[in-house]
This record gives C-alpha cells, structure tokens and sequence, in this order.
C-alpha cells in the first residue's frame, strides 16, 4: 500500500550499472535528513560484473525491517533485474522506473496489469553520456530522476553526492551533479506524473549511518579493545577491515592470522598477556573455533568470539542470512564448556552487545559469543548519533579484569575457589604472579590434576560464574501488552519483523506479545515463565529448519507445565521474516484461539 | 637491583611426569641454565606449549607459563607477544604437535618475523599417546600405528625453516646440555624468530640406545661461516646422514613487532592525529 | 558382602610391578573357563614407571559394571595404593594380599580395624627372585598366590600365561610357571586361610575377552570397511591402532594423518571415491572435525565418526570418563547439519553399532557419529563369541550404497530429489555419473545455487532422510516392568550402573524400570513417550555437570503434559557411576513417592 | 575404442563465475587442452578444490568433481587417490586456499608422494572474500585487511614446496596457456606428488596491469639441467627478482600408493596368510 511517510525503494542492475553506490547515496541523503533508513544489498554469484540490487526503504517513523514490498521499482537493466524477481516482492499499486532504451522483455517479467500502471521511462544511459560525457553515471541520473519524482531530499542528496566522490577531486563532483540535473530535468520537462506517491516528512538532525559489522567493531574500540585476530570469511570480513584500519589509531593491534584455529588462539595468548581481545568469524570459521573456545573456558581466558551467522551447513549460502548455529554457539565444544552467548537484533544492539560482551567476558573471565547474521551485519541502518556516543542509554560498562592483589600473591593461585568462582588474574609484568595456565584439568594453583574430586570442584568453580552475573543485568525486550494470551518469541535478528507484526497485531484489535532475549546463554528462565505464564499459546519464528530455538527453549522452559501451546514456525534461511509472514501466522492463531473460546 | 637468579630458582614445585632417562630432562636442565646466563626475569618470561609430553616442560619452569592445546602454540604465543613486546616469549612443543598438527603455522611465525623462541623437542615420535609415528619417524620403523613400518619420506624440519624464511634455525641434542644452553642462549637473544630444533630422545617409545645413535652421527658446526647464506644453510641441512648441530642459518631483519609499532601504528596514528576518541570515530558513519 | 560367585579383585603397585600385565593374564584366565569378567585399569600422571592400578571382577553370572567395591585388595606397594586410594572403594569385609617386605605406612593408609582383619602377606618379590631369578615375575608369584588363596581357575592360568608369554620362547614361560608355583606353594605352607573367599562357579565354553576400542574396529570390518584415516589421541587410539594391523589384511587402506581436519577430509574424500571410510577420536579431535562432518551432511557422503568421550572441556582428563560430548555431537557443525549419533552401551554393543553405523551411513548417505567413551573403550569384558561371530544376534545388516541405474545416468542428477531424500550416488570409474559435489548449497545436479527456493528445497531433502529410516529398527533397551511407576532413562556407558540398580531396586522389592536409547540423533519420540506415560518420577542419571542429556530430552518429551517429574542426577566425570549411586537415588525417590501417595 | 575427446567436451554446462578477464579463464582453458592433450576419461579424473575463486575450478569441468572447504582439498584428494588409484586425481585451490588455512597439510602430502596433481591458482590475494591479503600478497600492499600496507616477508611457495620433497615442482603462468598446459601435462605425467604454482592474476583486486608486471619479470627455465639437484632448484627458487618459469624440481621415487600396496598390504597378507573372515579375527580374542 503505497504510504507517503514510508517508502521502499529497490533498485536492480547489472554490477557495472552502480546500483549499490545510488542505493548508498540514497541513504545517506535520507539519513543527513534524520529520516529512518534500512538498507540492503544483493548480490549475484558473479564476483564482478554480475547483477546487483538494493532495497532502501526511507520512513519519517521508526522502521524494524527492510519492508516487505518494495513501492518504486527502479530497474537499470530488465534482464539483471530478472535474478531477483524471487526477492523483490512488489506492491501490486507499484511505481516503476526503468530505462527508456532498456526493452523489457515482454513474457517473462512478472508484473500484473496494476503493476504496471504507474510507469515512468527515463534513458538515464544516453542522460549520463550527454552531460557527463560516460554512460558510468547514468546511477546518478537515476537518483537525480527519483528524487525529483518523489520528493526525496534534493539538497540533501547533493551533500551526499560531494561526500561521496570528495576524494576524487571537484571535476568529477561537478560532473556529477550535471547528470543529478539531467535526471531532473528530464522528469521536470518530459514526464506527467500520474502516481501519488511523495515522500512526506519532517527534517530533523541527522542520523547515522551503520552496518551492524561497523557496529560490533566500534563496540570493541568502545569497550576498550587492544588485539584483534582474525582471518576473512563472508559475512563478517567488513569487523576485521574496520578494525585493521582503526585499531592501530589507538595502538591496539590487529593481526591477518592464517587460519580460525590461528585467530583464536591468537586471541586467547594476548588475552592471556592481559589484554582485551576479540575476533570475528562466520559459520565454517566458527566450526574451526570450537576447541579453542573449549580452551578459554578451561584456562578461564576473557575472549570475545563473534559469529557473523550465514546459511548453511558448510560452504552454504555464504552471502545470506540463517539463525542455525545458536545450538552450536551453546555446545559446540566438546565437554561441559561454560560461554556465554549474546544475540543482537539489530545494528544499534550490536554496538551494545559488543560493550555488553566484553564487559562480561572481562569480568568472568569466560569466552563469550556474540551472534549476529548477515542479516544485520550487512544491512545498512540509520541511528541515532545519541545512542552510540559518550551519553548513551544502552550498557555502556566497560571492565578491567581483576588482578591479583599484594595479598593474593603472597600464595598466589590462579584458579581460586571463590564465592561466585571468579579468581583474580596475573598477567606477564606482575611478579609474583606466574602460574601454569592450562586446558588440562588442573587445582587452584594451575597444577595438572587427573582425580575426580578436583575435577568434580572446579567444574563447579567454572560454572558458579554463570549463575552470579545473571543478576546484574535486564536481557530482554517486550512488546505488545503483557497481559495478551498470544505470544511470540524470537532471538536475534527476527525481532524487526515481530516487532513490527506484533505492534500491527495489536492496531489491528487482536491482542499480542513478544520477547526477545538478549542473553541466550546462560539461560535465564525467570523471565520466560513470567512471559508464558498468562499465555494460551506461543509461536516461536526462528530460520532454522529444525528449530533449534524451539528446542533450547523447551530444553528450560516447562511450556507444557503452564498449559501453553507452542506453535514452531521455522524456516530454512536466505531470506529473512517478512512482517507479514509472521503477523499471518498471528492472526491464525489469534482467530483459531478466537474460535475456542 | 635484586640479587642475581640461579637455575634452580627458575624451577617451579611441579615434578616432571617423564619417564625416567627422557631427553626432556637434559633440555630442562639446560632451559634452567640458560635462563640463568640470561637472568630472565620469571615475571617477563612467558613459556607456551601445545600438547605432548615435550610440551609438559612450561609447568616445571617458574614464568608465566601454558599448556595450550596440540598444535596450536605458535598462534598462542605470537598473541602473547605482539600484545605484550617486553616479555621473553617461548614456544615449545613435540614433533606431532609442531610438525604434523602444528605445521600450517610454522611457515607464518616464521615468514613474520615473530620476535619469540620455537623450540621442538624433537623425538621422532609421539610420546604422551604412548609411541605412533611422526613425520619424523624414520623410514621403516614399526610404531602402533605403522605396524609394518613407517612408510613415506620422513620430513626434514631444518631444511623447512630455512625455505619459510625463518631468521634464526639451529639444531641441538638434549645429550649435551651445554650446547643446549648455547643455543638457547643465542636464539633468545636474536631479534626475530628463533627457531631450535632439539633430538631429544623418547627413551620408552624409541629404545634406550637412542642417546648413543645419535651420538654417533653427531657433527658440530662452527659458526665462521656467512651464517646468512641460505642456499649454503640448505645444503648443510640437506645431508641426512649427519646430524650437523650448532646455527646454521641466521639473518636479522625486522621484526614484526617492530613493523607493526612503527609502521602500522605510526602510520594509524598520523592518519587520525593521534588517538581518536569514539565520537571522532564516529564520524565516518555521518551521512 | 563377600560372595563367592562374584569377586572383584583390585591389585595396585607401580609401573614396573607388571600389575596390568598380572591383570590381563587374570582375565584371560577366568574368560577361558567361561567366567563373565570386566576389567578396567588406572594409570597415574608418569608416562612410565608411575603407578597402575587395576580392578578386576570375576563372576559366575554375567556382570554389567566394575563392582562398586572391591573384596580382595593386593597390595604390590603401599605407597603406589595410596594413589589410587580415592578410586578404590574397599568392601568393609576385605581380604587383604600384600607383599611381606613392604610395611604398610601405618597412619596413612585409610582401613579400618575389620578391614584389616583378614590379610595375608607373601613375599612376592622376594619368592620371584628366589624361584625365577629376577624380581620382575613377582606379578606371576602374587597370581600363583591368589589362585591358590581363592580358588581361582588354576589351569587357565597356566593356559593364560603360557598364551601371553608364547613369543618369548619356553624358557620364559617354564620361568614364569615357576613363578606361579612358587606363590602357590608359599600359600599352601605358610599361610593358614581365615577368610570364607574361595570363587565358586561353573566351568562353561571360553568367552572372549576384549575393549570397546577393539569391538569397534571389529565391528568396522566386518561392516566392510575400506578406508581408515585418522589421528592418535587417547582413548580413542587403539581403534586405530588395531585397524592400522587388520584392515591391509584386508586390503583396505589406513592412514595416519597430519590432524584431525586431515582425517575427516581423507575420509570424505574416500566415501566421495565410493568407499566405506572411517575415522575415530575423542573430544579435541572432534571439535577440529565439525567442520569436516559439516560438510558430509551437506555434500551427502557416508562417513562414520567415533568419538570415544574424555573428561572435558578442552585437554580436561584425557584418561578418564564423561558423557558431555552429547550436545556436540548432535549440534557441533555450523548450520542444520543432519546427522546420525548413535551410543554403545558396553563392550558388545560397540560391535553393533558400528555395524548398524556403517548401515545407516552407506544407506542414507550422511555422517554418522558413534558416541563411546573411555569408560566402555578402554575396558575390558568376556563377551559371548556367538554374540559377535557370523550368526549372531545382534544388527548385522551390511549395507552397499545404491548406485545410479542406466536410467539415472541418462541425465544423472546426484542431488536428485526422492521419497525419502536419498538419491542414488556414483563414483569415480563410473561413466556419466560424473558431477560435482559440493559444500556449497546446490541443486539437484550439483550446481551452486544461492537462492532461497532451493535452499528450502535442499534443506529439506537433506533432513527427510532421518525421517525415513527411523521405522527401520528398534533402537531401545527397557529393563524392569513397563508398569512401574519410577523410571530411569540414561544413555552409553550408563547403562551397566542403571540396569544393574533397577534389578537390585525389583529384587529389593521396589518397582523401577529403566530405558537406555542406543539411537540418540534423530529423536525418537514415540518410545520415550510410551515409556513414560504411566511414571510419575523419571530419574536422568548422566555423567555430565550441564545434564546435556536431560536437556536434550526436555527438547522433545514433555514430562510436564504427562505430569512426570523430572529428577536430574548428574555428576562431573572421571569415575563411572557405582550401582549403589543408581540405587540410593532409585531408593531415596522411592520412598518419596510412596510417602507421597 | 571410443572417439577422441576434444578439449571442448570437457567443460561441463556451468558458466564460470569469475570476473572478466580473470587469469583463471586462461589456466581453464589449458586445462582442457591438456586434458584433450593426455585424452583424460571424465570418469576416472576426479578434481577437486577448497573455497576461493579458483577453487570453482572443479565445476567447470566435466569430471568426479568436488568443491569442498577452505584448505582441506590435500586431504581431501589423498582420500580420493588413496581409495581409488586408478582415478587421475588433480587438487586445485588459491593461494590463500593452499598457503594459509591449507598450509599444514602441503608438507604432509609432499613427503608421502602421494600420487597427485596440485595446482595453485596464485593471484597473491583473497578473491572471493573481495581483496584481503594473502601469505604471497607483496610487501606494503595495501589490502583490505592491510590499510596500511602489508607487512612481513612473503612466502616462497615453489622455495617451500622443493623443502618439503615435493616430487614435482613447477611454476607457470595463467597469461601463458600454452606453457601451463605443457607444465600440466608432465605434472599429471609425473607418478608422485606434482606441484604447479601458477601465476593467476586477479584483475579486480591486484590491478588489471597484473599481467603486464608478470610479464616483465618471467624467465624460461630450459630442461637441460640435473632437474634432482635440490640445492639448485632451491637456488633457482630462490631469486624473487626474477619468475622463472618452467619445471624446477624433479624426482621419482616410490609413490605411497605403491608403498602401501607393495609394503604394507602385501606384508599384511603374508602375516594373515590371506583375507581373514570375521571368525579368523577373533581368534586375537580368544583368552
Ligand atoms: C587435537 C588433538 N589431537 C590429538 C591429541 C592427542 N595427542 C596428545 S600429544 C600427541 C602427540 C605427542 O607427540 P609430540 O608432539 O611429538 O610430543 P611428545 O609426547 O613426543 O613429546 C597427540 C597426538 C590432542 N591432545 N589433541
Ligand atoms: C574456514 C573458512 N574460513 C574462511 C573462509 C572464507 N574464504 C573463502 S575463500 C577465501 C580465500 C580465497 O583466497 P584464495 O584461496 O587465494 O582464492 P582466490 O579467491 O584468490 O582464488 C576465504 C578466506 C571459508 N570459506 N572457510
Ligand atoms: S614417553 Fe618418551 S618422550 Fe614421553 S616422557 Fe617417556 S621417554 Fe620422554
Ligand atoms: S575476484 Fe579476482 S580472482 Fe576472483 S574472479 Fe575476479 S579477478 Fe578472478
Ligand atoms: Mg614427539
Ligand atoms: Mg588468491
């Protein structure tokens, strides 16, 4: 339904044709406004030179999602656009903008009579050539087009057009804003508009712009972040990058190892040297990461491992999104292996994980994992500049890890019973200090011990820690009115899609709620069962074929115990929730509850 | 100042599981002496290791010692390193847990320049699983697991480290400490990394008569050759019929510690005029 | 309780007093008179010339466990017992055999008065030395001596040694019979005997004698395999080690590979050439393959994984039992990565299911994981040679893969979709049937593909495959009556204490009964369910501090809608589970229930 | 007998990702010639790779192919050849691929010469993951990962892979389909382990001028030398001024296929007297 405050634009091409630097500048411009924006980018299998598309949807409200139906089709190459016909879902009252000189071949393009009522040809191609003198920037013709069909912010885009190219000098700026002029002109001079649609908002301050990858390894600076080690892997490569440029600005060190085996051991020798340490992987580097992670709960090294989730099993989907390694996140290492896990659900929450991670890391000196997905972490966000900075309102804690006193090295023992199992940790420099680290079962003074009885106590030791932070913070998020009888809950990346559902749901009468935890591991069941309590029934939406949120959840949560149905939803990965998806799924449980009664 | 360190000061309570007559125990002595010669500080010395009865030897040693896991000591200590440059960083480890589950990081330490000691204790089997087949093992040999003999070329360790650039390679025996400690002395001192191969005999899993085998095809190198020629340094490991002991190969370039401080830091830190902080970061991300 | 039809020996001293070796040649002895043994032994820390431990349990009736206590001590050195005192529980009606020359360290040794009370000393090194020449045999001195003492099988022990000394030549073994007589004759002149232990017990057929490692490679064999590749690492080295022997006899392949990641690829690559293909090894090995098994899963090939379970996490207790390599092994890879996880119960039951492994794996054409421990590998048990030979009783079923038809390889899809997901699959030497496998998401000729439609698709096949074969068998094991209201369910290694317990608990007159899965992945719910429906109280003995197993079966069995209580009982590893830990629990919620009703 | 197979009825129906003008195109194409060249049966040539650009190589072919994870296609292809030897078995990855997460296992598979083809697709970078350095990256480039140039010494693979007793080694270049088919032919030719570096540009993250600088610096090596002369070869490979191109090491020795037929099984059997049954077996279990 075509909405002047909220507008989803998706734009397709071959990799040549710069659809993903027009969607860039797009959100930018609409960002320096303070207009909400969520951004996504796809890509065909080819490596250059493929077909390429985004999805910008632009809001004056909040927005938790890319949209479910792009409004404005803006088409560069028919054929290109033809790979993601199964990804673009279209409104059926749609806007289409296409290349005058681009033919559309006629029987294989799936647009409805409707669809294509409101359509608008522009030669951006010969646009560009004529006043740039290069078909190169007929993308820029293209944004000068819509924005002038649209409403979109016009002064806006051309501070975005200057920040974009300022390092390539101003002739290629100017040149640029001709083929911006081209575009609208043609549209002022040649085009009637017919369609209503017209961006309508209030300019406010601007809002940043953040992929949830940069949001993770801005969180680590924040958090006080010295090493770094790690190794490429889609879709978390853009963490590293990020922190091999900045991290030496702070003379922290950032190092390319050879391998994930490499990174995590990596991490956990300077962790062991006293510093904070962290890396980032996908899916296959994870798998490789295991033993390693088995290793800091054992030796209790701090360490911040970051799962950037792809589709899989193995190689997979690596340029897509899935939420099925959570249950590997959790038990993935061999042994009773304490970690802690922490889900983030959108970019914003990633910079607050990543602070959140090391603070608890630090603290308890355990491995803990972050788990985004390529959903996020790929996904181009507009934030408030508020929520990040110095004042935020998000955790914000950072923590040096206790070291041992005068008193403590006396007899010093690195792995000290304690009350919550936290012992004070040395590190090179501290005389008096030296002990045996190690992932051999071992006493409190670091001695390697084989009987039962030391291993039963510090197995003990090791988990205590999990029991005690638990208190110290609130992990989860609810929407919807807590008395509602139908519940969701999701993790991780799905909230938007809930979120969105559920706030629908409830406009639309029915009555809804949601919870989304932060924390995965441990498992606080407290607030589970004061969600559950009053429910009839729970869906659960996860992307993973055999639900295996479905299963940790039941594995603590007595649903059966309170009379709550639970009602899986799961799906195989690559795309992620539609709004609708799940607000159907809502409503057939909200009208076959009805119908109970 | 503090009173000089003695080698039994270096000593830590823990008691070698060894069996008794191990070749561990002669390089133990010899690691004692040298940190000794050396007076390292237990508090700026770090000693790592993987897993195998070779890499028990951080536990007996006071420092900030680990026992990490097979194969994995040399990302460990290059961690521990390049986030702590002042302290004394040794590796250590068995021929199955550096040349076999290990050896994809050799060739990377080694090619950085990590500034840190490798040590293995070579004895051409793997000791803590109770005696199979390295890929040191000699041809022929019967193990557990090569129950009608080794088969397959054995590999040349030396002769490794020399072609992945590796800026200091000697070779010693643990049946003659005091070239151990020579050794060690000279690799912990050398900028860059130092890399010692170390025959060091399983007495239990490769027959007591070991120490004398070795004697025999001993060869000691002196060292007024031009150390940095490696083509020379190759060819002295090529001959498999001697056991030539002493450095053969040594070249000081920089290290990666040092690049990373004054080139990658320096540069950083020029690019951003010095340390910004996260609302100075936070500017890239304004629309 | 002294029971002459049921004795455990425990016999401790160091390294070099051969006790290991005098236990072996023991149970030879007892299985060639057809006697039901069960062995185990300890090791200290030392590699060698530290001290061993061994315990060994002789019965007229079959046994299932170790024997919680232990009626006859013998000591070859009281300061090496002192090490394992922790370990050896004594019975507190002891029959004591020390050496005369080695004085009890008074006040440290933990024995009571009565214990104390009947206890022969014989100078076993002394009387070897005399009669043999060397101290060495006195390890043969002390079997002569209890042989005599106990009435243990005397001309099966000189059968046994003849056997264990046969390729060192006669003088040897005339040597070591010496020995024996010495023992024997310092007994029947010097020693006048109190104590009422003397074995009693039928002579039946000889049984065999063998580990779980070595059963698991028998079973391997006979299953037809082909190829071997693996890594050592304790305790899962003798599967190797035994396979690196046999499996060229065969003329099968065995490697011995750089690591872990190594192994599992070698092995893939074989299954890929069309060969059956094995790896084996334990917690650290296994979290470096999750990778590797991810990628059977998704490329489709038959593997079968054995992991012999360690105490964890990381290095952890590499000599000693655990069961906490349960969630990993169902959720270790990255992604929805169907697997098949299968647990032995005892020495026998290795054998089987290795061969059902191998079935389901060359049938189904995905990884297979059998999950041992060090418990049942590195025991000993006198096994029925008709329960293992041809016509045996157990799963004996041979699989060979389903290759594709004429038909299939006019247009050879080998990803093709089926009824249930299994498609038939070619191999090199196999014209037209060429294609490419891949880790990659695929189509159903193998070609990459990333998009969404045939990810579901895909994913689904590859999941419909567990559905499928899961009527095939009957994977449980019940003991007790079905109608008792308390119940127990366990998994692996377990079961010897449970069964054990539950029939003490029906003989004592309690009504208890117990359910141990052989077939852990995928869940068979329908079992549980009926076993469950008429308890009020099921007991989850397992050796893992998380209680991985009580989780995993929260995931499916809802305890709470049958109104059965779910009563944990978990313990860190290192030592089996005793009968009597089994049995106090089944008797302690016993009577709970029954002052409940 | 069947028809001669040309080089065009070896490419399988997928169309090859790779961007245009990518030095992969080139080694593809001689890669069919020199299967047409040696009349390679699809059905018993199994190709396989790891993760990376070139490592899509496999499913450009007609053939048993298989693209498996990053850095395991050594183990993955000994399997394959160890389990079926009739089958011509060719490995081929990137650099990445084979010198860094796969650098453990290029030793392993030299030394025990299994019989196989290796090919490294080199183009000194991470392609697929879009423009990381890898271990052959040249010094001070500035990748993604390596904003301020990239540091440490470069490894020498072909300086690496003569260390390791590679049976075969040899360096071509993708810009040269002719040399890289003759090299490809002899390599498969070659009964052991057989190593090809070829030099691959990647024209969208090293410079579409990579061609040309390798160009300028490529040198012909002729044959007529004692190609077994290891110290040699390690010389030739040693001059990183200069790529030289053609066969630089080679030698045959027993493969391990060979071995364990010949050792291992054939004194297998004569120790069981022949094939065992399951009954003969157990006997070792008979107290
Ligand atoms: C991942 C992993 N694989 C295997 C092992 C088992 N393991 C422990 S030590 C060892 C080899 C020991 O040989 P070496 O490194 O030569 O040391 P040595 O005992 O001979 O001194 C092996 C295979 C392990 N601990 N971890
Ligand atoms: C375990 C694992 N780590 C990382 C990756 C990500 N990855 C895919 S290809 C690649 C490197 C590609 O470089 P190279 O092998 O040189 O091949 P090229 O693309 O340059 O031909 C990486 C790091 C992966 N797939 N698996
Ligand atoms: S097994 Fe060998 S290497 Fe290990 S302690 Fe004994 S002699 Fe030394
Ligand atoms: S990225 Fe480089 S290596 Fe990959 S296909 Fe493109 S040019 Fe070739
Ligand atoms: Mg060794
Ligand atoms: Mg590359």
């Amino acid at each position: 339904m075509l909405n002047n405050k909220n507008i989803v634009i998706g734009i397709a091409g071959s990799g040549g044709d710069g659809v993903i630097s027009a969607g860039e500048i797009l959100v930018n411009a609409a960002s320096s406004e303070g207009l909400f924006v969520f951004m996504l980018k796809s890509f065909g299998a080819q490596i250059r030179g493929g077909e390429s598309s985004v999805r910008v949807r632009i809001s004056d409200l909040p927005v938790q999602t890319q949209g479910d139906r792009i409004d404005i089709l803006v088409v560069l190459s028919w054929s290109n656009f033809m790979r993601f016909k199964a990804e673009m879902q279209l409104e059926e009252r749609l806007v289409i903008v296409s290349d005058s000189d681009d033919p559309m071949p006629d029987d294989e393009v799936p647009l409805t009579e409707t669809q294509r009522e409101f359509w608008y040809k522009v030669p951006f191609g010969k646009l560009a050539e004529e006043h740039t003198g290069s078909r190169l920037a007929k993308n820029i013709v293209m944004l000068g087009a819509i924005t002038e069909l649209f409403s979109l912010p016009k002064e806006a885009l051309q501070k975005s057009i200057k920040k974009t190219f300022r390092n390539k000098g101003d002739e290629v700026i100017a040149s640029n804003f001709k083929a911006i002029r081209a575009g609208e002109d043609f549209v002022k001079e040649q085009i009637v508009k017919i369609d209503p649609l017209r961006l309508d908002y209030e300019p406010r301050p601007p809002r940043l712009v953040m992929q949830g990858n940069e949001a993770i390894a801005l969180g680590a600076i924040y958090a006080g972040l010295d090493f770094y080690a790690g190794y490429p892997i889609t879709p978390s490569t853009e963490i590293m990058e990020w922190i091999a440029r900045y991290l030496p600005q702070k003379e922290g060190v950032s190092l390319q190892m050879e391998d994930e085996l490499a990174s995590i051991n990596a991490v956990l020798g300077a962790s062991f040297a006293g510093k904070k340490a962290m890396t980032a992987t996908s899916g296959p580097g994870i798998s490789l990461m295991n033993e390693g992670i088995g290793l800091a709960s054992m030796a209790e090294l701090p360490a911040v491992i970051v799962n950037v989730q792809r589709g899989g099993p193995s190689t997979g989907l690596p340029t897509k999104t899935e939420q099925a390694d959570l249950m590997q996140a959790i038990w993935g290492s061999h042994g009773d292996s304490p970690r802690v896990v922490i889900a983030p659900c959108d970019v914003e929450d990633c910079f607050d994980c990543t602070v959140l991670a090391f603070y608890i890391s630090e603290k308890y000196q355990l491995p803990v994992i972050i788990l985004s997905d390529q959903f996020i972490g790929h996904r181009k966000e507009s934030i408030n500049p508020e929520s990040i900075g110095g004042g935020a309102s998000g955790f914000r804690k950072v923590y040096r890890r206790d070291t041992p006193s005068e008193e403590d090295l006396k007899d010093y023992r690195r792995y000290k019973i304690t009350e919550n199992g936290v012992s004070p940790m040395s590190y090179p420099g501290i005389k008096g200090g030296e002990y045996l680290g190690s992932g051999i079962e071992h006493n409190e003074k670091g001695d390697p011990r084989g009987d039962v009885a030391t291993h039963a106590k510090m197995t003990e030791k090791r988990w205590k820690k999990l029991d005690h932070f638990k208190e110290e913070f609130q992990f989860e998020r609810f929407y919807g009115p807590q008395d509602a009888k139908l519940g969701v809950i999701a993790w991780g990346s799905t909230k938007g899609a809930v979120k969105e559902a559920v706030n629908k749901a409830n406009a639309m009468g029915m009555s809804v709620s949601a919870m989304i935890p932060q924390l995965i591991l441990p498992f606080l069941v407290e607030p589970f069962k004061e969600f559950i309590r009053n429910k009839n029934r729970v869906i659960i939406p996860e992307m993973s074929y055999v639900g295996q949120f479905r299963r940790y959840l039941r594995g603590f949560v007595r649903f059966g115990r309170y009379g709550v149905k639970v009602i899986p939803f799961t799906k195989a990965g690559g795309a992620p929730f539609m709004v609708e998806e799940i607000l159907n799924k809502i409503i057939e449980e909200w009208k076959d509850m009805e119908a109970r009664r | 100042m503090s009173e000089a360190m003695k080698a039994a000061d270096y000593k830590s309570e823990l008691k070698p599981i060894w069996c008794p007559g191990c070749g561990d125990f002669g390089f133990l002595n010899a690691m004692l002496k040298a940190m000794e010669e050396l007076q390292l500080q237990p508090e700026n010395t770090a000693l790592c290791s993987g897993i195998g009865c070779s890499s028990r030897l951080p536990g007996y040693i006071k420092a900030y010692s680990f026992n990490g896991i097979h194969g994995r000591v040399l990302p460990f200590a290059t961690g521990v390193k390049m986030s702590r440059p002042e302290t004394t960083v040794i590796a250590v480890g068995g021929d199955g847990d550096g040349y076999s589950i290990g050896a994809g990081h050799i060739g990377h330490a080694a090619r950085k320049n990590i500034d840190i000691t490798y040590v293995v204790l070579d004895n051409n089997i793997y000791g803590l699983t109770k005696g199979q087949a390295s890929p040191t093992t000699p041809l022929g040999v019967k193990t557990k697991t090569t129950y009608y003999g080794n088969m397959g070329t054995t590999l040349n360790p030396v002769r490794m480290l020399i072609a992945y650039k590796a800026s200091f390679v000697a070779r010693t025996f643990s049946g003659d400490p005091k070239h151990v400690q020579k050794m060690l002395v000279e690799a912990i001192q050398h900028p860059g990394f130092s890399f010692i191969e170390v025959l060091s005999p399983c007495v239990t899993f490769r027959g007591s008569d070991q120490f004398k085998l070795i004697r025999e095809k001993v060869v000691y190198l002196d060292d007024d050759r031009d150390l940095s020629d490696e083509v020379k340094a190759f060819d002295i490991a090529n001959d498999e019929d001697k056991l030539t002991l002493g450095v053969i190969y040594k070249q000081i370039r920089p290290t990666y510690g040092d690049v990373i401080r004054h080139n990658v830091i320096e540069r950083a830190r020029a690019a951003s005029n010095g340390t910004p902080d996260i609302d100075a970061l936070l500017k890239q991300f304004q629309p």
